[in-house]
């Protein structure tokens, strides 16, 4: 059947719900930035599934007219793979925040990593729990005097926080991620463009994207002389100089600091492939003549 | 009366003393016999004192039997341990090499030098297992060509052990015509002309059962005794199209199950105790966004790590209250190897069907057991797929108000009609809204939803008199010694009635209800310490029963049970 | 009759409006007068209509209150949402500049014209919060010198602040002494000459009972409603020699609990029902090991994420039979923000002397609200530590079978009598032993241990008359509404008789049991569809009870449930 | 009271229970030099704690005669952190298998890392779950054909395992462990001198101890041909040097990778600290006066 190739702009991604985020917030750049992106690869909203954890990142999915899953704190990658691999088809999105990222849900971060699972998986980082009013985060930096703060995090750690926050970038490196990029909400072309690729990887593509709290912890000011691009000619092919960088680096690096080819988890343990029911009465019956 | 063998082979293990029971109940099962056989593993990984017991007979049997009929100790230690289970004028096969000369007058001993003829006649310690099936079968009456046979299929692959394995069979045949004494002959057991035959463990069962339901993704992570059906379907799901992920760890396995689920697949996973205490939180999420999922848990004793090689039925109260929140969900327990496989179709079925996350209970000794059971038959159970919206639908509402409270569902890749699930409270087009009238309309939706999975026909077995004395009630595993103690009180004209709930949640209380208003007296009987099943009882109907508990690690005997009901009627009969 | 008011404050999130509630309620109490005070927060982080609503009263109060006394909308649209909720004969104060004039003919309207009173005469937006306060005070008669004095000790160190607050107070009871016509002027609330007291939300009053039970060890995750106990600890716990661990993860923080448990200190997490759900494993290891630990579960809307800002009793269930196993532990509920503190004081009591996990019950409006209560008084509660091993054991059995079922422990780095505790099944010296005769006695000695607490004093209260046409049962936060519908029914000379079980688990059955004796029909209030409470009881008791329940995320009011009273009993009266 | 000083010997810290391991094991290797370090630091057993999760591994506990917590499945961490907080004067050994520590377990990993809880952290690394009969762990090598390995592991990686193995130096180097060593149960002394440094760092000591199964997975032809010391003079001081050896490294090299100095978790945060019931009386009642 011939059928007309429908064009899509980004608009034609917005849902009914209106965003509920406070105005400023810095996941109102990130989902604009998907829907471009989805909008530049012209995807087909009902091949897209963006499944997300609990946080106010986590309602992003609400405002994306593709199919959504908005699951609990924590478990965005084992549900998304979930997805990926019943139907290798579909366009899985996993988004969330640094703290269903890396604190609850950190646990499952290398192993989508090592397997390679086919999905984007974009973290808002806004290096707080905002969603719970302000504590602080895995990726919380322990000197914060200088930027507005909310009342939990200065009731959490009245004297500061004391653990060294994560390195989501050099973490992710060290996992074996095939994918590794940093970008800035408020830099949405970049965004646009990293997502894009992301997209496009055959494999596990993480993103940190920056993105503040302008009400339990407004880092705008901060971020903005703290973000540079990645040094000039920088080689996206190798692990150990990106690890580096991420140990060293003295600014926040944006862009694509690693890719690299891979198979990817439903190419190695493979997919759902739709089979007959004869097809599977045939095997049945040949796996009970073992029992016989 | 008809044959009915108990048959216990105890040694060292890791000396190929478990494959003995492999490779007898295959044999016997070939034979048209029924076999039920279960090993106890030891607590090392190697050596330490094992065990492995058969109970073969020419009509069905529901247990592993009791006191024994025969007993082959391959050493002193293991000789010490089950001596006592030797039923007076049974037989007692000993290795000379290895026990001393036996005490017992009121049994028949015989030494079978095992070790002494793999040393001397066979030359490799390889086919010991072989040797004393051969022993075995020769006294059970089984025709030497039969054996060999048997033999030979088994080592098909095997060539280079075939001969050793034959040598092993004459010998065993040999010794056990020659110098075992006709005291020592057990009653023989004929050849049956029987319907066609598998030999499954449970876990085999559920496995199967899984595949025949359509499963195409299992997400799971290995733990005692629930990690054969991942090993099995890592195997075999892939030729039927599946895929099998062992994850990090089991809320990891659940998230990927509901993850596919949302997809649109049949999703599976197993775990026991601890695992299904981890998945709780997903459980939850499962009711919540309305999505089939498959959860088979196979339990061991507990609390905690507890007694992982062991058997227990503690996790029932877990499989139905386990959630936060008024959070419904659907609970079956097949009861005996081959409930396990058509049950797993059910359960496949009922979760497609009612949008729900299932709870599947096995135990231990119902899933590493193993019988010999007609063979399944797929096609007895047809395959339900979940409601999906129509063709053209514009207006869709996932969670739509129906009269069944059942709501069509949109598949991503299927259907044009994307929407957004979520685990917070939703309205019908599955928006976020946590007004009081939405909570309470979709509450009630989901919990009359699941509870009309009452009516579901088929799930509740009773037997016995129309009106009965005493009135027992007991679910999965532990009916099978039930059953048989049933039929013995019955021979004894005692008065009993069994019902075997196999959906625990949505209780049937219809049934419940009028069985106990038949009976004078209900007893629930069940391997925990609590009476988890009388609790729930009690709760729904408020009519007191009384308990029979066991919490050993070890299933009931039939014995056991017969002797609480001659304790509990016998006194009219 | 006594005076008692409702007043709620509505207008938009983020403009002081919440503090509004928290400034009249620290003046009211410090007046003597009793305060119960609630909000809404909205569902989105800022913005949004919200609300808070003071009930206000020279006697004991119970519950948020029902029906409006005074309503002021600070715009349209929230008028529009409350103006319902207004009691005929109400009064009304709206801002004239944001809201159309009201159309309610039944009740006192009155322009308070808020905004303009900021902009033209104060000329900072800030103490609009204290103004709305001041109009409120001097409409229900606080003394305008008690309302300054109040205002410059809370703004002691914020003293840039203070003239603009003192101005605030100034311009709100000279327009509400000019503009507002005497039909519009409340009964006045006179100065009490009250026992000291203290304003308190329940989370702030479990926080401060855990600090004066002897908490040294806390570790959490955040999660509504349960948050603000782990900040009050963070910021308060290190002065008593305390530590608060913010953890990665709900499991994580029980971990750390049972982990300073065992090394001998009192330890404590709090969470709501999905963190529960996640902390299932783990309690049955605490159980197992015989560890004590307290888990302060604040409810919310369930299931799965559910309503997080809202309340319900939902996770009872989970809370007694969430566990693999039979593993109990007890389970309490306090009925208000004084119980808060004195229960969990009792609950790390119970925990350190049945060496047992302990959860502590409570929902978020219990959690969440404040309410004028006596002061505390730690030294009511005479502390516990668990009993230890005595000095120059040489014999230690960690698990040693006494009559009570309570063994002697040993803390690291304390005693010379070093074990290794595991959740394997264990025998006495607490060596992992599967057989069956250990795991037989150890799983009664934890099962009685547990059951004995039963016979502790001061968990069920029961009020009304000795016999009774209707016996109510209630729990947790569901109580303050029943009290005050049971007070109003015996005015009416209604037959009605409340019990109060404080312990849920183990059930206090005897109580019950007695309690529904003294009744001729029992109705069990709780917060939830499924009727959790009810379900127990019945379970245990075998008794039909009726369920009165609610599921829409807001309390009970009084008046609902005295209007059920009524329908249950009223035709009789 | 002048107390005569006890000089222990590594027999004086066996239990009264034999190891259940089967023989050859090489936890056998770890438990002795556990035994032997504890002797050489002369530590009081009544101030060891050692908690394990579930695992053969996990059972070593029970056969050290200190204070010994068996917990359940992957949450030795966070346990370990709570004892070591609620009494900073204990030594406490956390030990478990690859399985409990990176796959149920290692969400915790990152979190004591970056705290840098005072404890030493021993993986019994067999590169795979031996008590429940041999499947793949996250250590497992994607090729295995040339060893001995578990029916388990042939049925659930019928072809092969096809994830990349997690890289547990590099993982805990870029969560900032404090101190990173790797040791072979074979080549006990390194192992005891290792765990001696550790027992004595201050902050969260790992060491990833290959230690081969003999009945699962007997590895240990491989090992002898695999491992090497670390190249000569290696400097322990660079983490960067580190990961970039971690990633790169062809021989799996024992010895002590990094170590650098850190505030500890107990004292960043504090530890429980006894107190009179006459101070927390006083705390109470200023706390009480500021709700008046
Ligand atoms: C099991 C569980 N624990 C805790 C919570 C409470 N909770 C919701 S969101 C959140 C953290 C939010 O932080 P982050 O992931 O960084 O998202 P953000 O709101 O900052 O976008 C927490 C702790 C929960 N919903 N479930
Ligand atoms: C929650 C839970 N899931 C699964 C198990 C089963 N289990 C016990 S040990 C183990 C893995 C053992 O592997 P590893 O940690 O590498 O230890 P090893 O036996 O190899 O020393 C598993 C999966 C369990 N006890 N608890
Ligand atoms: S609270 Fe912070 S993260 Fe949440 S919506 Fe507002 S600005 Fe965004
Ligand atoms: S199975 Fe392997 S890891 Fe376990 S005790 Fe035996 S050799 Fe050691
Ligand atoms: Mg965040
Ligand atoms: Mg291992």
């Amino acid at each position: 059947m011939a059928e007309a190739i429908k064009v899509r702009k980004a608009a034609d991604y917005r849902s009914e719900t209106k965003p509920t985020w406070c105005p400023g917030c810095g996941d109102f750049g990130v989902l604009s930035a998907m829907y471009k992106a989805f909008a530049q690869l012209n995807l087909d909203p009902k091949q897209i599934v963006v499944v997300s954890g609990i946080g106010c990142s986590g309602r992003l999915p609400e405002f994306v007219g593709g199919y959504g899953f908005h699951g609990v704190h924590g478990r965005v990658l084992p549900t998304a793979m979930g997805v990926k691999l019943a139907n290798p088809e579909l366009t899985v999105v996993a988004v969330g925040g640094d703290g269903d990222g890396f604190a609850i849900g950190g646990g499952h971060v290398p192993h989508a990593a090592r397997r390679n699972v086919d999905i984007t998986y974009l973290v808002m980082d806004n290096q707080i729990y905002s969603l719970t009013k302000g504590q602080p985060s895995p990726t919380t930096p322990p000197g914060m005097a200088a930027v507005r703060v909310s009342p939990s995090m200065s009731k959490m750690a009245p004297a500061g926080v004391h653990e060294l926050p994560i390195n989501p970038l050099a973490m992710v490196l060290a996992y074996g991620g095939s994918f590794v990029a940093r970008a800035f909400s408020s830099q949405p072309n970049q965004l646009v463009e990293l997502l894009v690729l992301a997209l496009q990887h055959r494999g596990f593509a993480f993103i940190q994207a920056i993105s503040p709290c302008v009400t339990f912890y407004d880092s705008y000011d901060r971020w903005k002389e703290d973000v540079a691009p990645l040094p000039a000619g920088w080689d996206p092919s190798s692990r150990v100089r990106a690890l580096d960088l991420a140990l060293a680096e003295e600014k926040r690096h944006l862009g694509l600091w690693y890719r690299e080819e891979r198979p990817a988890y439903d190419e190695t343990i493979g997919a759902v492939r739709p089979v007959a029911a004869a097809e599977r009465a045939a095997v049945l019956e040949r796996l009970l003549d073992s029992f016989a | 009366m008809a044959v009915d063998l108990t048959i216990r082979v105890a040694g060292e293990n890791g000396e190929g003393l478990l494959s003995v029971g492999v490779v007898a109940s295959q044999a016997f099962a070939r034979m048209g016999l029924n076999v039920y056989s279960f090993n106890t593993p030891p607590a090392e990984i190697k050596g330490g004192p094992s065990m492995v017991q058969l109970r073969v007979s020419d009509h069905p049997v529901h247990s592993q039997g009791d006191a024994l009929d025969l007993l082959m100790a391959w050493n002193q230690e293991n000789h010490d341990r089950h001596i006592g289970s030797l039923k007076s004028g049974g037989l007692l096969l000993y290795d000379p090499g290895e026990c001393r000369p036996p005490e017992r007058s009121d049994v028949t001993a015989v030494a079978v030098p095992l070790n002494q003829i793999i040393r001397e006649q066979i030359r490799n310690p390889r086919p010991k297992n072989v040797l004393a099936f051969a022993v075995l079968a020769s006294l059970i009456g089984v025709p030497r060509g039969f054996a060999e046979t048997f033999v030979r299929q088994k080592f098909q692959k095997r060539a280079d052990l075939l001969p050793l394995n034959l040598t092993a069979v004459e010998r065993g045949y040999q010794f056990a015509q020659e110098c075992i004494p006709a005291a020592g002959k057990l009653a023989p057991l004929a050849p049956q002309d029987a319907a066609p035959r598998v030999i499954l463990t449970g876990n085999q069962a559920v496995a199967l059962g899984a595949m025949a339901a359509g499963l195409q993704f299992f997400a799971g992570y290995p733990i005692t005794p629930a990690s054969e059906i991942m090993e099995f379907l890592s195997q075999h799901l892939a030729a039927c199209g599946g895929v099998v992920v062992q994850s990090e760890d089991e809320i990891s396995s659940l998230a990927a199950v509901i993850g596919a689920s949302f997809a649109g697949r049949k999703a599976a996973t197993a775990t026991s105790g601890p695992g299904l205490a981890l998945m709780v939180e997903l459980l939850g999420l499962a009711t919540m966004q309305e999505l089939p999922a498959v959860i088979i848990n196979v339990q061991r004793g507990g609390p905690s790590t507890g007694l992982p090689t062991r058997t227990e039925q503690g996790d029932l109260d877990l499989a139905v209250y386990g959630r936060h929140g008024d959070a419904p969900r659907i609970v079956l327990a097949p009861t005996n190897v081959e409930e396990c496989f058509y049950d797993t179709m059910h359960a496949f079925n009922l979760a497609e069907k009612y949008q729900t996350p299932v709870i599947l209970l096995s135990d231990q000794h119902l899933a590493q057991r193993s019988e010999a059971v007609p063979r399944p038959d797929p096609a007895r159970v047809p395959l339900v797929r979940r409601r999906t919206v129509a063709e053209g639908t514009t207006d869709f509402r996932r969670y739509a108000l129906t009269a069944d409270g059942i709501s069509p569902v949109a598949v991503p890749g299927e259907h044009d009609t994307p929407f957004v699930g979520t685990g917070l409270e939703h309205d019908e087009r599955a928006h976020i809204d946590y007004s009081a009238h939405t909570h309470e309309v979709m509450m009630r939706k989901r919990q009359n939803k699941i509870g009309n999975a009452e009516n579901e026909r088929g799930f509740v077995v009773r037997s016995g008199p129309a009106r009965a004395e005493l009135g027992l009630i007991c679910w999965g595993g532990t009916t099978g010694p039930v059953r048989e103690a049933l039929a013995a009180a019955e021979q004894q004209g005692l008065s009993v009635a069994l019902l075997v709930p196999k959906m625990l949640w949505p209780l049937p209380e219809r049934a419940i209800s009028e069985f106990m208003a038949s009976v004078d007296k209900t007893v629930v009987v069940e391997m925990n310490l609590s009476g988890q099943l009388a609790n729930l009882i009690q709760s729904r109907l408020c009519r007191p029963v009384q308990r029979l508990g066991k919490y050993s690690g070890m299933p009931f005997t039939a014995t056991e049970i017969l002797s609480f009901i001659e304790g509990a009627v016998g006194h009219h009969g």
